[in-house]
Formats: C-alpha cells, structure tokens, sequence
C-alpha cells in the first residue's frame, strides 16, 4: 500500500528552470509567414493554379506525416509545423501546371521517404522538399519542364515570344546576341514577370521573406550570402550572361534564403555555413553553366549535393573551445 | 584538358557506386565510420590502380598478342585476387590497425566488381595505358569520395531513431538511393570520353 | 585444340606467378598468431557482452591465451565454454554456477511514493543527480531504464516504474550491477528461488514513511526460517538480506513477511 | 582607482528575463533566529567536514563543530548557541544527502559567543591571515563554494597578479550580491585590502555588470581613495558574465586553458560576499555562518533579501518572505540558470546557497523534449564555445567516448544551451551526464592504480 503523501509534489528537473520563448513550431511558423510574400506573388502570377499545388503537397505531407508517425506508433508531430513548410517548400518548387497527382506524389515521397523512414524531423539527411522535386524531375521530367506562357510575358525584346522555357533554359541554349543587360529583363526578373516555379519568380517577394527571417534571426546571413556571393562571383569570372541575371533567375534566390537554411540539413556552426553556402553556389554554377550539363537549373541538384557533404563539413568545423 | 574531363568525369559525373552502382557492397559494409571508410578509401584507390594497370599490362602484352581477349575476365579475376591479397598481408604486417578496422573486407574487394569493372572498361574502351590508369585511380578516387560522403551520413544516421522495419541496412539503401537521386544533377557536366 | 591449349597454359602460367609472390609474401611477410586464439574465440558465446571485463569476446580470447586473463569470467558461455577453454589452454577447470540479476527492490509506483514531477533525460544516474531523484526511497529502484539500455540481452524491461529481471535472458554478465546509481542489483545464483527486494537499510518508521513494501528489520524472516542458527539470512542495519551461500528452502515464510518485500521468484512474477 | 568598461567579451551567452527589480531596491533584512538549525558537514564541493559534537552537546554561537577534512575542506561553525538534538543524514540542496548537525537553538542564550581574537590585518603576518581565513571557515559564496584558504595560497611557483572581485551576480533574480555591495562596500575594501596583503600585492579588478548602477557607485566611493592598482570593470550584462574563465578574459584578456585554474594565469577570483565575510573573519573574529540569500520568485508573497544563519530550513525562509503563494510547482536553491531543484522545503541552507526560488505553474511547466533539429541556437549560445548539440546527442546515443571528444568537460554548465533550445532538449543535463560518467571512469581507473 502507497504510504501517505506528505508536502506538496513538486517539478524535479535539472538545471537551468528558465527557458527562451522559442519552439519547433514557432521557428517553422516564422519559415511559413516568411513564405507568405512569395507565395502571395505566386497566386498572383498563377492564379488558382499555385493555390491547389500548395493545397495538395500540404495536405499530401501533413496525411502522410500523420499516418506514418501513427503506422510507428510514436506522438503526432504534426503541431510542429515541418511537414506544412516541406509542403509549401515543394509546392514552390514546381512548375506551375504540375497534374496535381503528380504533386501529391512527391509530397508522400517528401515526408514518407525522405523524413518519417529516418525517425521524423530532425534525422533526414536530405531536404526533404528538395529531394522530392529531384525525385520528381527524374521521375516526370516532363511535366516536370513543361512551362505555359501563362506568365512569361516577354517585355524584352529579342527574346523569342514562343518560347515558354525559362530563362535558364534560354540561357542553356545560348541565346547569341541576345542583350542580356537591358533594365527591362532585370525587372522582370526581380519583380516577378518570368516563367518558373511557383516560388522563382519574384526575387523580391523571397527577399522581403528572407529579411524578416534575418530580423527575426531565425536564419543566420551565412548561407544566404555565401551562396548568392558565389553564384555572383562565378558569373562575373564565367563572363556569359550578367551576374545579376544568374542571381535573379531560376532558383538561386529561393533556394539560398529559404532551402539551403534548413536547420536539419546544413551545418551547425558559422564556419561551416559558409563553405555550405559557397559549395552550394559552385555546384549550382557549375550545372547551370556546362554546355553539355543535363539539366537547366542546379540549384535543387547543389543544395541535395552538400546536404550529403554536410555531415563531413560538420566534423572538420567543430568550435575551438574557449581558452584553447 | 583531357585528363581533367577524365578525372571529373569519373569521380562526379559517372561515379562508380551511385550512377554505375558497382562496388555496392563495401559501399555498404564499410562505410559505418568515417575512419574505416578513408582506410577503406585509400585501400580501393590503392587496389584499382595497381590492378588496373597489372591487367592493361596482362591484356596488350599478353591476351591480346595470343588471341585470348575472350579469357580475359578469368585472368583478371586470378591477377586481382592474387594482388589484393598480397596487399592483405603487406597491410597486416605493416598497418595492423588499419587492418583490424578494415578486417573482412579487404579480401571482399579481392572478388569486387569495382575493381574488376574498371578493368573491363578499360579494355573494352580500348585505352591506353596511361589513362587507364588515370581513369581507374579517378574512378576509385570518386568510390572513396562517395564512401566517405556516405559514411559520414551514416555515422549521422547511427544517433538517428528510425522506424524498426527501417533500421540498418534498409535505411542505408534509402540513404543510398537518396544520395545518388543527389549526384544525378552532374548528369552531363562534362563529356566523358568513357 | 590449340586455342585450348593455349588458353590453359598462360592461365596456368600466370596463376603460377601469382601463387610464388603470394607464397614468399606470406614467408617473408606474415604475421603468426597463436592458433589457439581463434579456438578459444569459437568456443566463447560471441555476444560480446563485456561481462569478463574486456572488450568482446576476441579480445578477453587473447588475454586468456596471453594467459593474463583466466577462464570463467564468462557468465553468458557458462561451464560448457569454461571448460573448453580449459580444455584448450590444458588448464584445470572451475565450475561457475550461473548467475542472474536480481533488482533488490519491490517498490512499483502503486507502493513507493514518488517526491516529485521528474522532467528531464530518463536515465537512472541523471534522475539520481536531479534533487536526489524522485523516488521517495533513496535506496530504490529510480525506474529511468538505465540497466534495461546496458542489457546487451534485453533481459530487463521497466515495468510501474521498476525494473524487473527476466531470469531465462539473464546472462549474468553484471552490467547492470555497475550502471545503476542506486547498485541495488546483484547477482545472485539462478537456482534460488526467495529474494529479499529491498536495498533500504535505515531504520523502520522512516521506511514505512516512504515505501509500502520496504524492509523494516523485523527479523520475521529468520525467525520463520529456523533461527538466527540456521544462516539463511544476513542483517545489514534494518536490512535483511539472503544468504545465497545458505538460501532458505521452505517457502511458506515468503507469505509470513508482514512487509511483503520477500518474494518468491519474483522474476517469473510479472509473467513474463 | 577608475572605473572602465569590459573590453574584452566573449562570443555566445544569453539574455535572459532577468527579474532582478522584484528584490534588487530592497535592504537585507536579518532573519529572527530559527528554531532549529541543521547545519550540514558537506558546506561545498571537495570532502566533508569531520564532526565534532554529539546528540545532546550544548553549542555556543562561533563554536567549531566540525573540522577541515582534507585539502579542499573549510571547518564548519554553530551558527546559534543551542543544544544538539541530532547528528543525521539531512538531503543538502544539491540533492546529496549527508550527515547535518541539528541544532535546537536556545531562546536566550546564556554563553557568550565564542569568537576568535580580533587581528589586526596592518600588522599580522601574511601566515596569520591566511590561517584565520582557513579557522573561519571561509569558502566561495558564488557557486561551488571552493574555500578560499585554498584559493588564497596558490602553489609557490604561481604568482597572483590579478585578484578578481566577481560582483557580476549574472543569475536571473538573485540580488544578493548586489546589495552587500551596496550595503558593506566599506567591508569589501577592507576584504580587498587583506587579500591584497595575503597574495602579495596583486592588481585588483571588481568585475560588476552594468545593471548594476547603484552597486557601482557605492564601490566607487568606497573604494575612491584606495591606493594601487585598482579598477572596477563594468561588465556587458549578458549571461553568463559570472563564470570565472570570461571574467578573466574580460578583465585581463587572459583566457585560462582547459581543465586548467585562474591561478595558471595569475588570477585569483573571489566572490564579493566571500569578500566582505572575509573581512569580518579578520576583523572581527567572526566565523562564516550566516550569508544573505534572496528570497524570490513567482511563488512568494513578498519577495526579499535575507541575511540567515546557515543551516535554516527553506520554509523558515518562506515563512519570512511573506509565506508560499497558492500552486507553487518548482523550488529552486541558488539561481533559475544553475540552481538545484529541491524536492521539499525541508532542506536547510549552506554557505553556498545565494537563493532560493519558487515557482508557480504559471512560469514553470513540465515539457517533453524533441529531436534536435540542428538549429545552432546552443552553438551560439554557449560561451565556452562547444557544440551542445552534438554533445547531447551523442550521449543521448550513449556514446560518452564521442561527447568527451567534443570537449565536455570543458563545460560549465551553465545552462545557455538549454535555455535556448527550440525543441526543449535537456542539452545542459546531458552534459553534465558525461561529465558525471567520465568523473566516475576516471576514478575508478585511479581506484584500480
């Protein structure tokens, strides 16, 4: 028989009792409203066409996300918001007119695959919205590269009004004697009025994102500016296409503000951030810039690529301790 | 130019393990720590470039001037087994560490279709000797380099806690698929002669 | 015929010149080891459980064959591994009976009272560390899983707060006996069957204070089992404790404990 | 003498809520003489004091009671004249229990105090102070509680040449030092002056964080005549400023090497109540046993800075701050970021306890911890510069050989880590699991030497 208890129960715990405001959730609520500008854009350029894409990779992570924590008999994490932003992040990073099966599929890939077959948020060695879009690219290439002129609203002249590609893919097929200074292109190209993804059209709209993530520090500068430095850097020394074109098309922008920042998947300490982001940026030029590269845009293909390195960044960028 | 097309090539574009899926198993096995997979790693590079060079050596001044090019498999298989396990011993008697850490699986590369397949490419592709052997040390270089790689995935993987139909080999694999799903952006980023 | 013929020579040839440097390779180059290690490592179980006090069973084999080390420190092999090392290494045998763990504690967390909320790192030695732990007793079983994650046998799981042994997993390799903040697990020879489960030695009205089922001392026991002459139990402050050179036989006494701490087979009990 | 800002800071720390408003205006109030005192032999960390008295010994005030037992040891004194009604195992605030003398404290006591003659620190020889130091069982009053005897006679081959003062008092809440400063500035210099004497001469530096402007000033003018090398640094207020390894750094760019003391690097850093204590022990002959322990928190009525004997229940405490407010949940002795939860309010007080705590639910709750999702906010939190991150992870593995590699034992735990994790993991505590195991291996290897 329990004797009788005595005195109050109190908490037992460990050192310190005092605890910063910050969660899980509120860190990837901060990611999301971060994404609102950009996806807002997306609704604006894409019509209802963006919202059902973003719709069905929400819905399609946050089901598989549920089921798959239940299937292991483990608490349901979807509170923690992570299976929305994988969602909203893959739903960004498809071309508009995606059949939306085909995003459902890459949503259940995403989660099932790349996060809850490792143990859940925390334990994926990869992006799990990145390597379900690489999974997709390869699985549907087709759908996957088709584009409509549903916004590609050519203010440039000399480019060629039928086409529907991007502009990288315009710039993979090497457009002579086009003029790629014109202020126009630029403009388009910050505010929105180019062919893509749903989230890579507007450079602005992903920037103001990115500034409230650095004011709120939910994100560190490194990676963003060592990526976007050295997508910089490698066009101005490659001498094609303007330095600011490479920056502002395709994906550079999303992907170093808002994927190559993923905690799980990028190193932990400053040092290593930066020789992520600058890896990132390499490999991005790289693919984009070889003449006989597959595939038009490198950024999805770099970020996977050094989230693989990043276990080995981690371990030669450990902290010298104090007084050492 | 060329040698560097040839390098690149090899260790990014076509590696061994993740776009010809060759020398899977100690892909596998091996690569649980970071400090095996470098010996594993250095091991390999060693192997591949002795051994492709001993079978271009077999095959023109050998093989080919007989008229045997059709046994050429069999006596690759008999050349390599018997160097690697030359090298097993050496290994023994001068790094026993390494040789503790490396254990079963140096004899593994004795049968190992990496070692064997850059030989048969090499062949096949007619090379000359010097870039074969290029190509070989190339091609092993990019086996380390995704063992390396992958090891420190794993070794990440080993503090993670899997679903238990997950654990282990399976979720090796997944990582695997994962990885070389990663290396298909290289896809065409140079023009490979091989 | 030719082409056959050729064929088989150079083969033949070449497999020659590989079997020569492969043979002064291994002349000149080889290792020796003593080839009883590798007999001595067949016949140790292989769980590599580091109960013997090395690191896995190869290396305890090259300590014993270095002669450093002497056979029957494996539990989990039992007599028939000692004695085939023994038999190896020509050296005379001791039998060891088999050990198993027992948890010397009774109180679940419907007869222990627990002091506080625990919210932290479930291991026994962080618990032990925060405030005390929060068990009441400050000699019982914490129940944060601290033997159950050593175990390599999974022979312990946690049941109400407790961590109970299953005797037929047990292999007595003692891991658990060191990892436990409280040590309140020790080995005790398989064959007996009554336990004392209690490890709180302080007097009675501060155990009944705390815990439902601890032992207060009375001295029930050994009156009950034949008298302070008869051996069958040990006294440790207000502790009793199993003589387990001399363990109690009749087990009618278990039922005469007024506190319930002394169980028959208690690691059968929870059915496992 | 001047007063300068900190100039050498360091990389990571935190900010907490501070709270220091609730008490920090308020004068230390002596607490009315307890009824019971049980003054344990394990004052701070290093071996317990060898007991000296018996149940039913009648005890004056200042009576030794228990000895110095070994190096790192302080004797222990009665705080109150009384009889001895107990000698028993008592919990300590830290969790560990150990035998405490209780004491049933006289209403008026008919024995005078026994009191060690007065010294007059001018003319006393350096051997003398230092041994008065050690009788009056002086020891740190900030953390651990090292004693300062110890402290105060540095091998022969070290030579002191800063003597730092720790007034930074970075924990939430306590405001202690604070207000001795405030209040016994004039004793602190003369601590000071002793200590200068006992260590021959060194510079010496009074570290105090900037949100403390009332403490400042009182030590300016305190100290406003003071001849030699002396300065008052003010100390960016950041989390945690009280760890002796940065308030080197900050004082004297020094930066003390891992696993190594201040005195490697010719400091000596002592708390400023420590100091004042001091000062009394040489002056007046008064033996350490009674210190100020603020009394705060969301769980008492009346929030408080309170000079107690040691050995005080912590509900004589409560009691006198007002009583504990309804749905107290957490108790804590010593700050929110360091301090030990305590299971009752049974348990007395000790030379080191600078505060004790209570929350209600409605700042403390239970929580459940997530996987680490590798967000680096520990990373820049820590200020010893590790990587929390993987330490914990690898111990949550159960991997201590791989968490000693990434340097655990250069942790301090000082809690930033856990303060600052999104996912609520106990980051702190397992550090301080691998410190616990790897302590243990190391002396069970030396056992087995």
């Amino acid at each position: 028989m329990l004797p009788k208890q005595t005195g109050e129960r109190y908490l037992l715990s460990s050192s310190p009792h005092a605890h910063a405001r910050r969660t899980v959730s509120s860190l990837m609520l901060d990611v999301l409203v971060a994404l609102l500008p950009a996806f807002c854009c997306a609704v604006y350029f894409f019509g209802r066409r963006a919202l059902f894409l973003a719709g069905t990779c929400i819905a399609a992570c946050l089901v598989t996300e549920a089921l798959c924590r239940l299937a292991m008999k483990r608490e349901n994490t979807i509170g923690d918001l992570s299976a929305v932003l994988t969602g909203l992040l893959l739903a960004l990073n498809l071309p508009p007119d995606l059949p939306l099966w085909m995003a459902a599929v890459g949503g259940v890939f995403a989660i099932g695959i790349c996060k809850q077959a490792f143990g859940g948020l925390g334990y994926n060695p990869f992006n799990p919205a990145l390597a379900a879009r690489a999974f997709m690219l390869i699985s549907f290439t087709g759908p996957m590269t088709t584009w409509t002129a549903s916004a590609w609203q050519i203010s440039a002249g000399g480019m060629d009004a039928a086409t529907t590609a991007t502009p990288l893919a315009f710039i993979k097929k090497g457009a002579e004697g086009f003029d790629w200074s014109q202020a126009a292109l630029l403009k388009d190209l910050f505010f929105g009025n180019v062919n893509g993804c749903l989230g890579e059209t507007s450079a602005l709209a992903l920037l103001i994102g990115a500034c409230y993530l650095l004011c709120r520090r939910t994100i560190t500068w490194h990676i963003p500016f060592a990526f976007i430095g050295t997508v910089f850097l490698f066009a101005m020394v490659e001498g094609g296409v303007p330095p600011l074109v490479h920056v502002l098309s395709g994906g550079v922008v999303l992907g170093a503000c808002f994927m190559a920042t993923d905690y799980v998947t990028s190193p932990i300490t400053a040092k290593g951030k930066l020789i992520f982001g600058c890896g990132c940026g390499l490999v991005t030029m790289l693919i984009r810039t070889a003449p006989t590269g597959a595939y038009p845009e490198g950024v999805s293909f770099s970020i996977l690529i050094m989230n693989a390195i990043t276990p080995l960044i981690n371990r030669y960028t450990q902290p010298k301790v104090f007084g050492k | 130019m060329r040698y560097f097309v040839i390098i690149v090539g090899a260790v990014l574009v076509n590696n061994f393990v993740l776009n010809r899926f060759l020398g899977c198993c100690p892909f596998l096995g091996v690569s649980k720590k970071t400090e095996t997979a470098l010996g594993m790693s250095g091991a390999v590079v060693f192997v591949m470039t002795v051994a492709s060079a001993v079978t271009w050596c077999l095959d023109h001044f050998l093989l080919a001037p007989l008229g045997l090019g059709y046994i050429h498999t069999l006596a690759f298989i008999l050349v390599i087994a018997a160097l690697v396990q030359f090298i097993d011993i050496a290994m023994k008697r001068f790094m026993p560490p390494l040789h503790a850490a490396l254990g079963i699986f140096l004899p593994l590369i004795t049968t190992n279709c990496a070692v064997l397949g850059v030989a048969e490419l090499n062949c096949k592709n007619g090379t000359p000797f010097l870039e074969s052997v290029l190509f070989s040390f190339a091609a092993a270089l990019g086996f380390g380099f995704a063992l390396v790689l992958f090891s420190g995935i794993r070794e990440k993987l080993a503090l993670a806690d899997p679903p238990r139909c997950f654990r282990g080999v399976a979720l090796a694999l997944v990582t695997a698929g994962l990885l070389s799903l990663a290396f298909m952006g290289f896809n065409g980023l140079v023009k490979t002669p091989y | 015929m030719t082409a056959i013929l050729t064929a088989t020579l150079v083969i033949a040839a070449v497999g020659a010149l590989a079997a020569l440097a492969l043979a002064v390779a291994d002349r000149y180059l080889a290792v020796r080891e003593d080839p009883r290690i590798g007999l001595v490592t067949a016949a140790l179980p292989g769980a590599n459980c580091g109960g013997c006090g090395f690191a896995g069973c190869g290396d305890y084999a090259r300590a014993l064959v270095a002669g450093t080390a002497a056979p029957g420190a494996c539990a989990p092999g039992g007599d028939a591994a000692n004695s085939e090392i023994a038999k190896i290494l020509g050296v005379a045998a001791e039998a060891t009976e088999r050990r198993v763990a027992l948890v010397k504690c009774c109180g679940t967390r419907s007869e222990a009272i627990r002091v506080g909320d625990y919210n932290g790192i479930c291991d026994c030695a962080a618990a032990a560390a925060t405030a005390g732990g929060d068990k009441g007793c400050r000699y019982g079983c914490l129940g944060y899983g601290a033997c159950a994650n050593v175990c390599p046998k999974h022979a312990i799981r946690i049941e109400d707060g407790l961590a109970i042994v299953d005797k037929r997993l047990c292999v007595g390799c003692g891991k658990c006996v060191s990892v436990c903040p409280r040590r309140l697990i020790e080995l005790v020879p398989a064959s007996a069957t009554i336990h004392v489960l209690c490890n709180n030695p302080v007097r009675g009205p501060e155990v009944t204070k705390v815990c439902g089922v601890g032992c207060i001392g009375c001295r029930l026991c050994e009156k009950n089992s034949g008298g302070k002459e008869a051996g069958h139990f040990t006294f440790n402050g207000f502790l009793a404790h199993v003589n387990y050179e001399n363990p109690p036989a009749d087990a009618t006494l278990v039922a005469k404990c007024p506190r319930k701490c002394i169980k028959e087979d208690p690691h059968f009990e929870a059915g496992v | 003498m001047k007063t300068v800002k900190a100039q050498f800071g360091f990389r990571g720390g935190i900010h907490p809520q501070y709270h220091k408003d609730l008490t920090a205006d308020l004068p230390i109030e002596r607490l009315p003489l307890p009824r019971t005192l049980a003054v344990s032999m394990s004052q701070h960390l290093g071996a317990p004091a060898k007991c000296l008295v018996k149940k039913g010994d009648a005890v004056a005030k200042g009576q030794l009671i228990g000895e110095r037992n070994g190096f790192i040891s302080a004797p222990v004194h009665a705080p109150a004249a009384g009889t001895v009604t107990a000698v028993e195992p008592r919990q300590g605030p830290t969790g560990g229990w150990a035998d405490a003398v209780v004491i049933e404290t006289a209403e008026d006591p008919s024995g005078a105090p026994v009191l060690m003659p007065p010294l007059d620190w001018k003319t006393a020889s350096r051997e003398e102070l230092l041994a008065r130091v050690n009788d009056a069982g002086i020891c740190g009053m900030g953390g651990a509680g090292f004693p300062s005897a110890v402290k105060l006679a540095p091998p022969p081959d070290k030579h002191c040449e800063y003597l730092i003062l720790n007034g930074a008092e970075c924990e939430p809440y306590l405001t202690g030092d604070c207000r001795t400063m405030i209040e016994r500035a004039d004793r602190i210099r003369l601590g000071v002056e002793i200590m200068r004497k006992i260590l021959a001469g060194p510079a010496v530096r009074i570290a105090v964080e900037a949100n403390k402007l009332a403490s400042i000033a009182a030590l300016e003018k305190a100290f406003a005549d003071i001849e030699g090398n002396v300065e008052i640094v003010v100390l960016p207020t950041l989390y945690p400023q009280g760890s002796e390894k940065h308030q080197i750094y900050a004082c004297t760019k020094r930066l003390v090497p891992p696993g190594a003391l201040p005195i490697s690097v010719g400091c000596v850093v002592e708390n400023v109540g420590t100091v004042a204590a001091l000062a009394d022990a040489v002056e007046n002959g008064v033996p350490l046993t009674e210190r100020v322990t603020t009394v705060s928190g969301d769980g008492v009525a009346r929030p408080c800075n309170v000079l107690a004997p040691v050995g005080t229940s912590y509900a004589d405490l409560v009691a006198f701050a007002g009583g504990e407010k309804d749905g107290v949940r957490k108790v804590i002795s010593g700050g929110p970021m360091m301090g030990f939860n305590v299971p009752s309010l049974q348990i007395a007080t000790t030379k080191t306890t600078s505060g004790l705590l209570l929350f209600t639910a409605a700042s403390v709750f239970q929580y459940s911890s997530s996987p680490c999702i590798n967000c680096g906010s520990c990373v820049r939190a820590c200020p010893m510069q590790l990587n929390p991150a993987y330490i914990s992870r690898a111990v949550e593995a159960n991997d201590i050989a791989m968490a000693e590699g990434f340097g655990v034992m250069n942790c301090l735990e000082c809690g930033a880590c856990s303060f600052s994790c999104p996912a609520y993991r106990d980051v702190t505590q397992f550090c301080r699991r691998a410190k616990a195991s790897i302590r243990a291996k190391a002396a069970a290897k030396a056992a087995k030497k």
